[in-house]
């Protein structure tokens, strides 16, 4: 499931989502927004997403992983939004039965998802200067 | 025909609005962003960009029809 | 840092002590009690180590990893004792500046705390039988 | 020479007891794991299991000294 929030994100919450009796392996992963970016400190940034082809881009990611990897359930958040240092901006969550795939399709969907899914990250730094990152 | 655009990020910025309707003689999404572009003043090539209309991604050689809502996307930089 | 936990494993907590602000990625791995293994149904388990050699190898791969990976901060809980199902067995966290080297981090320790670390599981299977598992 | 020994696992099922003490002439980790395998019914051969002397790993040629304390060890399955 990928979804979008306005809000901060709750990883106690998301992760509870993933519980299943036959899980043996749980990987998540957090990006947070660092203090710095490139060698510029980074004071915030925001991020701006097309959100409806954002989520079903998204999910389609997330259904591909739940193909290529033996898994049991796969969530993702992606912010939206203004957020401050330290705030998380994407969080992912895989169970599954063993290790390998937990940690392969939660990989595999990080990477995905900021390959391909239309969400765009405007940095503001200490300087007052901001910009949009288009890699 | 008549198209209605959305703009994002850097885009967004240079056009100076997040959306606008447009008539156009563009027949697909390429001519429609050269077109757009020249107006605009945007810089980007087009093999920078995607394209995508009525919500899901497309080819810039797309066919476009009255009515659809065609967004030129940035190099993504979500996570 | 490595270490054993008598009781159970609070990943929140775990967690606050990886903050950094320039981490931009937090990868945490969970093992968790599942019901089954090998098409036996299980009950619970209890793992027995050996504490002060256990110790000191967990925090070699700790060091090891932190050496090999560009990291900030990694943790390490292994439980001990008797668990039931979906109880947390080990946990491994690790903040970075980049995803890749979080997850590689995380990865290694998780698989080399498996392989060295003096530590036994007992399974305790539904139909009453209980035994080692030696690999 | 005394030694004392630690047992984990099966190896402790095997020996009824999580330690114990033990006079022995043997001279090395391995002389002395074959005197106690003996003594205990271990079926384990010593390439299966790993030893540490005193709390670190060593190699089965290891020379024991008086009072060192010796652990036989398993295969790990933790995780």
């Amino acid at each position: 499931m990928f979804s979008l929030s306005e809000s901060g994100i709750d990883p106690a919450r998301l992760r509870r989502e993933l519980e299943s009796p036959s899980a043996g392996a749980v990987v998540c992963f957090e990006g947070r927004v660092r203090d710095h970016n490139d060698g510029r400190a980074v004071r915030g940034l925001s991020y701006e997403a097309y959100a409806d082809l954002a989520l079903a881009e998204g999910q389609r990611i997330v259904e591909e992983a739940a193909r290529r990897f033996a898994v049991q359930r796969i969530a993702c958040v992606h912010r939206v939004g203004d957020l401050a240092l330290g705030e998380m901006a994407v969080w992912v969550g895989v169970s599954a039965g063993h290790r390998a795939e937990a940690f392969d399709a939660c990989r595999y969907v990080i990477d995905e998802v900021k390959a391909r899914v239309p969400i765009w990250k405007r940095e503001h730094y200490v300087d007052g200067a901001s910009g949009w990152l288009h890699p | 025909m008549n198209y209605r655009l959305l703009y994002f990020a850097s885009l967004c910025d240079a056009a100076g609005r997040s959306r606008e309707s447009v008539a156009s003689d563009a027949r697909d999404a390429l001519a429609l962003y050269t077109e757009i572009a020249a107006r605009h003043g945007f810089t980007s090539r087009p093999e920078r960009l995607r394209v995508a209309v009525n919500g899901e991604f497309a080819e810039w050689n797309r066919p476009l029809a009255d009515g659809d809502e065609i967004a030129f996307l940035p190099p993504v930089s979500g996570g």
